[in-house]
C-alpha cells in the first residue's frame, strides 16, 4: 500500500510541471479580435453619447451648403439637403444598432431555449419546434418583414421585433443541433446516473456548451439584423423617424447623388462596412477560442 | 434462447443485484429491430466483482447501461434490494439512481469540458444535497485524494488533465454518491497501456476502502480476468458462458470462449493454442441467427445448433454454459 | 425512397402552414373590404339598415346603395365566411391554378406573375451560376495549400465580402460600372436578349459575390477537414496525383454543409431579390410584392408568397435528393 | 549480406506549433532487409506514426524532417522532392488503422481499387475492374463480384480491412507499412487478418512495418521488434528477446504492467508511473528518467547512448534492467527510498534554486 501511495503522489508531481507549460501557451484571441472590439466599442460608444456629442443635430441643415466634400468642418461632407454626413452617421448608429442589438437578443431568448428542448428530449417535442423552425425558415424574410412592418407600425419596436422573429430560426436550429451533439456525450449521460433532473442537466450540462456557438453566431446574427435594416430601409420601410444607416445609403444611391457627391452613400457604406465586419470577425474569434481541445495529449 | 435461461443465477443472502432474462432492443427504420440483448440473467454478490467480456457488438454494454436505466428496457428484471429497476419511472428511478453509479469509456467525454473538475465531482452531491446531508469542500478533497488527483488542481477544467486523470475524475464523480454498485463500461480501453495498470489498480482499491460491488465490461479478455471473480462471455446479445474467473480461463467449455482465448496475441512466450480458429464475421444483430446464435461460426455447429437455442446448463462447479456441443476440460486434468 | 416521401409530406405541411400564416396575417393586419372598395368600406351599413343614418345624396351615391355595393362585395370575394373557410377556398383555388384577381389592376394574378417571374428566375440563376463557378475553384485552391499566401488572401478577401451588405454591394457596383464607367446600363433594358443579360449581370454579381464567399468559407473548412482524413492519407499512399486526390476524392465527401447552405440561400434567394431590383430597376417580381404589399394587394401578395416558398420547398427537395447521390450512406430503405 | 531494402538514419521530425516546437521523432534508426518484418511499438505520442508518415511522405508541410532514408539505394526524401509518379503506391504502401475512415465514404470498393490500378499499370477500366475482383478474392472476400460493386458501409469493419489491404496491395508493393491495421476490429477478426497479412507477405517476399502498441502481437507476427518512447527507438531487438531478455526499463515495465492471461485474477498489477512526457521543447534527458524505478542523477542531465549487448540487440540507457548495473541502480534508489517520483522532485528542486 505504501508503495501505491508514492505511484500516486508522483503523477500530481509530473502532472504539475505539465500543467505550467500549458497555461503558459494558451490560446490567444488575437491583435485582430481586439482591434475589432475597438471599433465596436467605439462605434457604440458614440451612438450613446450623441446627444451630448457637439455635432449637428440630425436634421439640422449645415452652413457650407449641399454636396460638400469631406473637410474638416464637415468630416464626411454633407448631403443632398446640406445636412452634415459625419452627424447623421453617428445619429443612424443609434437605430441601425439598438435594432440589431434588440433583434438578436430575442432571437437568443426564444430560439436558444427552444433549441435546447427541442434537441433534449427530441421525439414529439423535437418534430413540433423543427417544424416551427422549418417554417420559419422557409418564409421568404424580407417579404415577412415588409408584410408585418406596413401593416402594424413603422417604429423601432417593430422593426427590431421583426428582424428578432427571423433570428428565432437560425439560432434555435444550431442551439437545437448542438445540443443533439453534446446530449450523446457521455458526460451528459453521467449526470443523468447522478439523478440530475432534466431543467439541470439542461442547465448545467447543455447550456454552457451550446452558449459559444450560440453567441458567436449571434454576434455575426446581429451584423444580418443591421443589414436587414439597411434593405428595409431601401423598400422604403425602415424606421419612420430619423436617420439610419440604411437611409442614408438609399439617399445618396440615385445616379445623379452617386455622380457629383459619392461621399454620401460611401461613408455610411464604409462604417457599415467596418461594423459589420469586426463583428463577424468578432464572432468567428469567438467560435474557434472556444472550440476546447477534445483531445488531451 | 441461446444463453438463456436462469441456470446460472445463485440462491445467496448476499446477492445486490440480480438480472433476469434481460431483454433490449432498438428499433431501426420503420420495422426492423436490433436484438442488442435478448434475455441475459445473472447476479452479483455483495463485493464481488462480475467481468462481462466479448467482442463489439455483442451487447455488454447495452446490459450495463440498461441497468443504470440509459437504455430502456424491453423485458425482464433488473432486481435491487427488492425493487425491480426495469420498470421505475421518473421521480422513483431518479431516487434509486445514486446507489449505482457508472465510469464511462471515453474519460474526456464523460466530463463536461466547461466546468472545474471540482464542480463535476461534487455535482451529485449537490443534486442530492438534502438527502445526503451538506456536502462539504473537505469532502471533495479527500475524494480527489483517494482517487489520486491533487485537489489544488479542482479549479482545472477537464481537457488539463490527460486520459488517465480525467478516468480518476470520473471514478471520483461516481464515488461522492457513495454507491454500492459501481459499473464500469471498458473504463480502461481509451487509455495508454502504460497507465492503464495505473487505473486498474485504483479501482481495485476503491473497491475495498468504498465496499463496492463492481460490473466490469471490457473486450480485453486479459483485463477482465485480472479485476473479475466471475466472468460471463457475451455473444450477439447472448451469454456463452458464465464462471468463476480462473475456472473459466483454464477450462473454457463453449467454442466461442475458447476461439476468443485462442485469438489473443500474447506478449509472454508461452505455449500457442492453434486450434479453435473461428471464420467469418459477426451476423447482423437485426437478424440474427435462429437456433444457437453462434452456428454460423462455430467449427462444431450441426443441425441441432441450427434448430434449437442452447440452455444454460451447469458444467462445473459455479461454471455455466450454454452448448449442444460443449469443449470437454482439457486433457491436462 | 420513404425517406423523400417523409422529407414530401414534411415540406407539403410547412407550404400549408406558411400560407396559412400569411393569409391570416394579410386578412386580420389588414382589412380586405378598405382594400377593395377604398373609404366606401367605413360604412356603417347595420346602422344604416336600422335607419339610423340618413340616406346622403350629395356624392352621387346613397348609403344604401353603398351598403348593396358592399354586400356584393363580401358575397364576391366570400368575406362573410370564417378565416379558415376562406383559406380552404382560397386554397383550393390556388391548387386548380386560380390566383384571384388583383384589387389595384383588375388583372388576374397569374397573368402578374407569368409576366415577372421570368425576369428574377433569370436573375437568380444567373447569381447562382455565378457564385458556384466562383466558390468551388477558389476553395479547391485555398484548401489545397491551406493557411499559404494564396489562402491567407482568400480569407481576408472572403471577409470583406461577406461584410459589405448586398445593398452596399449593388450601390457600389451600380456606381463603377453603371454610373462612373459606364460599362453597363443604369436601368433594365428589355430591348432585346443580349441587352437583358447585359442588364442583369451586375445586379447577379451583386448577388453572387457575398454568395461565394459564404461558399468558399464554408468548403474550404470542410476540404481541410476532408483532407486529413485517412482515406485522402490513403489515396496519398496510393500514389495517386494531388489534383485527382483534390478533384476525385476531397470534393464529394466536403459537399454535404455547403449544400445544406446553398438549399436554404436559395429558397430565400427568390425573396431576397428585392432589394436588389430595386436598385438597378429590374421589372421582376421584387419590385412587385414591394408595391402590393405597401398597396395592400392581398391576391398578389399571397400569389407570390406561395410561389416563392414553393421554390424554397422544391429546392430543399432538390439538394435532399442531392445528398442521396452525393453520399450513398443516406441511400437506404 | 545484401543491401538492406530501407535504411533510416538519424531521423528526426519537428512540428512547429503555436505552443512551441514538438520533437516527434528524434534520431530513429533502423534497417530493413527484403522480406523482413519489423515491428514499431509504443503508446499513442511516441512518435511510431509520424515515422511511418515520414516514410510514406505524408506529413504536413510544416514538418522539419531531418536525417536520411534510403530504399533499395535511392533516397525517398530526393524521389518526395522531385515529386516522382510511381514511387509511393507502387514500392512502398501503407495501411491505416481504421477501416472505416481509410475508404472512401462515396466511392464503391472496386473504383477504389481500380483507381490505382488504372493510373500506376494503365489499365483500362474494364481490365482494372477485373483485376480489381481478383484481388478481393485473394484478400479472402467472400462474393468479390458483389463486394467490388458495394460501398465502404455495406461492409463489416474486417471486410472493409480486408478491401483495404487489397487495395495496398494492387500494384505489388515490395514494402507495406501497416499503422495498427488491426486496432479497430475485434481479437477474432485481429487473428485473421494478421493470418492474412502473413501469407500475402511470404507468398510475395514483402517486407513490411508493423505499427502497433499491442505486445503481443508485435511478439507474434515480427522479426525484430523496436520498442519507441517520446519519440525514439528505447530498444530493438529480434522479437523473441525483447520479450523475454529486455534491457530498457521501459521495455522491463511495460511487460509487468500489463494484465496476462495465464495470470490468476486479482493479480497485483506494477504500474509504470506518471504518463508519457509532452514533446514540446523536450528538457535534455533520458525521457524515460522521471518515471524510471533504475534511475539515477546522471539520466537526468544526459541522453544515454545507443549501446549494443550482443548482435541486433540494441538499447539506449544508462541503467538498464537485468544487468548487475541497472540491479545496484535500483537497489541504491531503494536504499534511499527514492522512487522515480522522488527523482525527480529533486530535479525540480535544484533547477529552481
Amino acid at each position: 500500500m505504501a508503495d501505491d501511495i508514492s505511484t500516486e503522489n508522483t503523477e500530481v508531481v509530473l502532472d504539475e510541471a505539465e500543467l505550467e507549460i500549458d497555461d503558459a501557451v494558451k490560446k490567444k484571441l488575437g491583435v485582430g479580435f481586439w482591434i475589432a472590439i475597438v471599433w465596436l466599442v467605439l462605434v457604440v460608444g458614440l451612438a450613446f453619447l450623441a446627444p451630448v456629442l457637439p455635432i449637428d443635430g440630425q436634421n439640422d441643415v449645415a452652413a457650407g451648403g449641399r454636396l460638400e466634400s469631406p473637410s474638416m468642418d464637415h468630416f464626411f461632407g454633407t448631403d443632398a439637403a446640406g445636412r452634415d454626413v459625419f452627424a447623421r452617421t453617428i445619429w443612424g448608429a443609434r437605430v441601425s444598432l439598438s435594432v440589431g442589438f434588440i433583434a438578436i437578443l430575442s432571437g437568443l431568448f426564444v430560439g436558444g431555449p427552444l433549441g435546447i428542448i427541442a434537441g433534449f428530449f427530441r421525439g414529439k417535442v423535437d418534430a413540433v419546434i423543427s417544424f416551427i423552425f422549418l417554417s420559419l425558415l422557409s418564409f421568404p424574410s424580407l417579404v415577412l418583414a415588409l408584410l408585418i412592418v406596413n401593416s402594424l407600425d413603422r417604429s423601432l419596436k417593430i422593426v427590431a421585433l421583426v428582424l428578432g422573429i427571423l433570428a428565432v430560426a437560425p439560432i434555435g436550429r444550431l442551439a437545437r443541433a448542438n445540443t443533439i451533439v453534446f446530449a450523446e456525450r457521455e458526460f451528459v449521460q453521467a449526470s443523468r446516473v447522478i439523478g440530475a433532473k432534466n431543467g439541470r442537466i439542461m442547465v448545467r450540462e447543455l447550456l454552457p456548451n451550446v452558449l459559444i456557438p450560440m453567441s458567436a453566431l449571434a454576434l455575426l446574427g446581429m451584423a444580418v439584423a443591421i443589414v436587414a435594416e439597411g434593405g428595409l430601409a431601401f423598400l422604403g420601410l425602415s424606421v419612420k423617424e430619423g436617420a439610419t444607416w440604411g437611409k442614408m445609403i438609399l439617399e445618396g444611391a440615385d445616379p445623379r447623388t452617386l455622380r457629383t457627391g459619392t461621399h454620401v452613400s460611401m461613408s455610411p457604406i464604409m462604417v457599415l462596412f467596418l461594423t459589420v465586419l469586426a463583428l463577424n470577425y468578432a464572432g468567428d474569434r469567438v467560435r474557434s477560442y472556444f472550440d476546447v481541445r477534445e483531445t488531451a495529449f | 434462447m441461446a444463453g438463456s435461461g436462469l441456470a446460472p443465477l445463485r440462491d445467496r443472502p448476499d446477492v445486490l443485484l440480480r438480472v433476469e432474462e434481460l431483454v433490449v432492443e432498438f428499433p431501426v427504420g420503420r420495422k426492423d429491430v436490433v436484438h442488442a440483448v435478448s434475455g441475459i440473467s445473472f447476479d452479483v454478490a455483495e463485493g464481488e466483482t462480475l467481468g462481462i467480456v466479448g467482442e463489439s457488438g455483442c451487447g455488454k454494454s447495452t446490459v450495463a447501461r440498461a441497468i443504470v436505466r440509459l437504455n430502456d428496457v424491453r423485458g425482464g428484471k433488473v432486481m435491487f434490494e427488492g425493487k425491480n429497476l426495469a420498470v421505475l419511472e421518473g421521480e422513483e428511478l431518479r431516487k434509486s439512481r445514486p446507489d449505482l453509479q457508472m465510469i464511462f469509456q471515453d474519460p474526456i467525454s464523460s466530463l463536461n469540458p466547461r466546468r472545474k473538475v471540482r464542480d463535476v465531482i461534487s455535482e451529485g452531491l449537490k443534486v442530492w444535497g438534502s438527502q445526503m446531508g451538506a456536502w462539504s469542500e473537505g469532502r471533495i478533497d479527500e475524494l480527489m485524494h483517494a482517487v489520486g488527483v491533487d485537489p489544488k488542481f479542482g479549479d482545472r477544467r477537464p481537457h488539463q488533465f490527460s486520459g488517465g486523470q480525467c478516468q480518476r475524475i470520473g471514478i471520483a464523480r461516481a464515488l461522492a454518491m457513495d454507491p454500492k454498485v459501481l459499473i464500469c463500461d471498458e473504463p480502461v480501453s481509451a487509455l495508454d497501456v502504460s497507465v492503464q495498470a495505473q487505473v486498474l489498480n485504483l479501482l481495485e482499491d476503491m473497491k475495498v476502502r468504498y465496499g463496492l460491488t463492481l460490473l466490469f465490461i471490457s473486450h480485453d479478455l486479459a483485463v477482465v480476468k485480472n479485476v473479475s471473480d466471475r466472468i460471463i462471455v457475451m455473444y450477439l446479445g447472448k451469454a456463452c458462458e458464465i464462471g468463476a474467473a480462473d475456472e473459466l480461463y483454464e477450462h473454457p467449455r463453449h467454442p466461442y470462449t475458447r476461439a476468443l482465448l485462442a485469438s489473443i496475441p500474447e506478449p509472454a512466450p508461452t505455449v500457442e493454442v492453434s486450434e479453435g480458429d473461428i471464420e467469418g464475421e459477426l451476423p447482423s444483430p437485426i437478424n440474427p441467427p435462429k437456433g444457437c446464435r453462434f452456428n454460423t461460426r462455430c467449427p462444431h455447429a450441426d443441425e441441432i445448433c441450427y434448430e434449437v437455442e442452447p440452455q444454460m446448463e451447469a458444467a462445473g462447479d459455479d461454471h455455466f454454459v450454454a452448448c449442444h456441443h460443449p469443449v470437454a476440460v482439457s486433457i491436462d486434468d | 425512397m420513404r425517406y423523400i416521401l417523409q422529407r414530401i409530406g414534411q415540406l407539403v405541411m410547412v407550404l400549408l402552414a406558411v400560407t396559412a400564416i400569411t393569409f391570416a396575417s394579410v386578412n386580420v393586419l389588414g382589412d380586405p373590404l378598405t382594400n377593395i372598395l377604398g373609404p366606401l368600406a367605413s360604412v356603417d351599413c347595420t346602422d344604416v339598415e336600422a335607419g339610423l343614418v340618413e340616406d346622403i345624396s350629395t356624392r352621387g351615391g346613397t348609403s344604401q346603395g353603398d351598403c348593396e355595393v358592399i354586400a356584393l362585395t363580401r358575397a364576391e370575394f366570400n368575406l362573410d365566411d370564417p378565416l379558415p373557410q376562406r383559406y380552404v377556398t382560397w386554397l383550393g383555388d390556388i391548387a386548380t391554378g386560380d390566383f384571384g384577381t388583383s384589387f389595384q389592376n383588375q388583372l388576374p394574378v397569374s397573368t402578374v406573375i407569368k409576366n415577372k417571374l421570368p425576369v428574377t428566375l433569370r436573375l437568380v440563376g444567373m447569381g447562382l451560376f455565378l457564385s458556384i463557378m466562383i466558390s468551388i475553384p477558389w476553395a479547391l485552391l485555398s484548401a489545397y495549400r491551406a493557411n499559404r499566401a494564396f489562402d491567407n488572401v482568400s480569407t481576408v478577401v472572403s471577409f470583406g465580402l461577406l461584410a459589405v451588405p448586398n445593398f452596399a454591394m449593388g450601390v457600389i457596383l451600380f456606381y463603377f460600372f453603371a454610373v462612373r464607367w459606364q460599362i453597363f446600363p443604369t436601368r433594365y433594358d428589355p430591348s432585346n436578349a443580349y441587352s437583358q443579360i447585359k442588364s442583369l449581370v451586375l445586379p447577379a454579381l451583386t448577388l453572387a459575390l457575398p454568395l461565394a464567399a459564404t461558399y468558399q468559407r464554408l468548403l474550404r473548412t470542410d476540404l481541410i477537414t476532408t483532407l486529413q482524413e485517412d482515406f485522402v492519407h490513403m489515396a496519398r499512399a496510393k500514389g495517386l496525383p494531388s489534383r485527382t486526390i483534390m478533384v476525385r476524392h476531397a470534393l464529394r465527401p466536403s459537399m454535404f454543409s455547403v449544400l445544406t447552405v446553398f438549399g436554404i440561400n436559395t429558397g430565400a434567394l427568390l425573396g431576397g431579390t428585392l432589394v436588389i431590383e430595386q436598385i438597378f430597376s429590374v421589372p421582376g417580381m421584387g419590385g412587385e410584392i414591394v408595391t402590393a404589399i405597401v398597396r395592400d394587394d392581398t391576391p398578389v401578395v399571397l400569389g407570390i408568397v406561395v410561389i416563392i416558398v414553393t421554390a424554397f420547398v422544391v429546392v430543399n427537395l432538390l439538394v435532399d435528393l442531392m445528398y442521396s447521390i452525393l453520399d450513398p450512406r443516406v441511400r437506404r430503405g | 549480406m545484401a543491401e538492406p531494402l530501407l535504411t533510416v538514419r538519424d531521423l528526426s521530425v519537428r512540428f512547429p506549433t503555436t505552443r512551441g516546437v514538438v520533437q516527434a521523432v528524434n534520431g530513429v534508426e533502423f534497417d530493413l532487409e527484403e522480406g523482413q518484418t519489423i515491428g514499431i511499438v509504443g503508446e499513442s505520442g511516441s512518435g511510431k506514426s509520424v515515422t511511418a508518415k515520414t516514410l510514406m511522405n505524408l506529413l504536413p508541410r510544416s514538418a522539419e524532417i531531418e536525417g536520411e532514408v534510403t530504399f533499395d539505394g535511392r533516397d525517398v526524401r530526393e524521389i518526395a522532392a522531385k515529386g516522382e509518379d510511381h514511387f509511393w503506391g507502387v514500392q512502398m504502401t501503407m495501411v491505416f488503422q481504421d477501416p472505416m475512415t481509410s475508404l472512401n465514404p462515396v466511392k464503391r470498393c472496386g473504383e477504389q481499387i481500380a483507381e490505382t490500378l488504372r493510373y500506376h499499370l494503365g489499365h483500362d477500366k474494364k481490365k482494372a475492374i477485373s483485376e480489381s475482383i481478383d484481388l478481393l478474392e485473394r484478400v479472402g472476400i467472400p462474393e468479390p463480384a458483389k463486394r467490388e460493386r458495394q460501398y465502404p458501409h455495406e461492409l463489416s469493419g474486417g471486410l472493409r480491412q480486408r478491401v483495404v489491404i487489397a487495395m495496398a496491395l494492387a500494384c505489388q508493393p515490395r514494402l507495406l507499412i501497416a499503422d495498427e491495421p488491426t486496432t479497430a476490429v475485434d481479437v477474432t477478426v485481429q487473428k485473421l487478418l494478421l493470418d492474412l497479412l502473413d501469407d500475402l507477405r511470404k507468398e510475395r517476399q514483402m517486407s513490411m512495418i508493423l505499427i502497433t502498441h499491442d505486445l503481443g502481437v508485435a511478439r507474434g507476427r515480427c522479426d525484430e521488434v523496436a520498442v519507441m518512447y517520446a519519440g525514439r527507438i528505447v530498444e530493438r531487438a529480434d522479437s523473441h528477446t525483447l520479450f523475454s531478455d529486455s534491457r530498457h526499463p521501459y521495455t522491463d515495465a511495460l511487460l509487468r504492467s500489463i494484465p496476462r492471461i495465464e495470470q490468476p485474477s486479482h493479480t497485483r498489477l506494477d504500474p509504470i508511473p506518471g504518463r508519457p512526457p509532452e514533446l514540446i521543447n523536450p528538457p535534455v534527458r533520458c525521457a524515460y528518467a522521471p518515471r524510471c524505478r533504475f534511475a539515477q542523477r546522471n539520466c537526468l542531465e544526459e541522453i544515454p547512448d545507443v549501446s549494443g549487448v550482443v548482435g541486433m540487440h540494441s538499447f539506449a540507457c544508462h541503467y538498464p534492467a537485468n544487468t548487475e548495473r541497472g540491479e545496484a541502480a535500483l537497489q541504491s534508489n531503494l536504499d534511499r527510498g527514492e522512487t522515480a517520483g522522488g527523482l525527480h522532485l529533486h530535479a525540480v528542486a535544484e533547477g529552481a534554486s
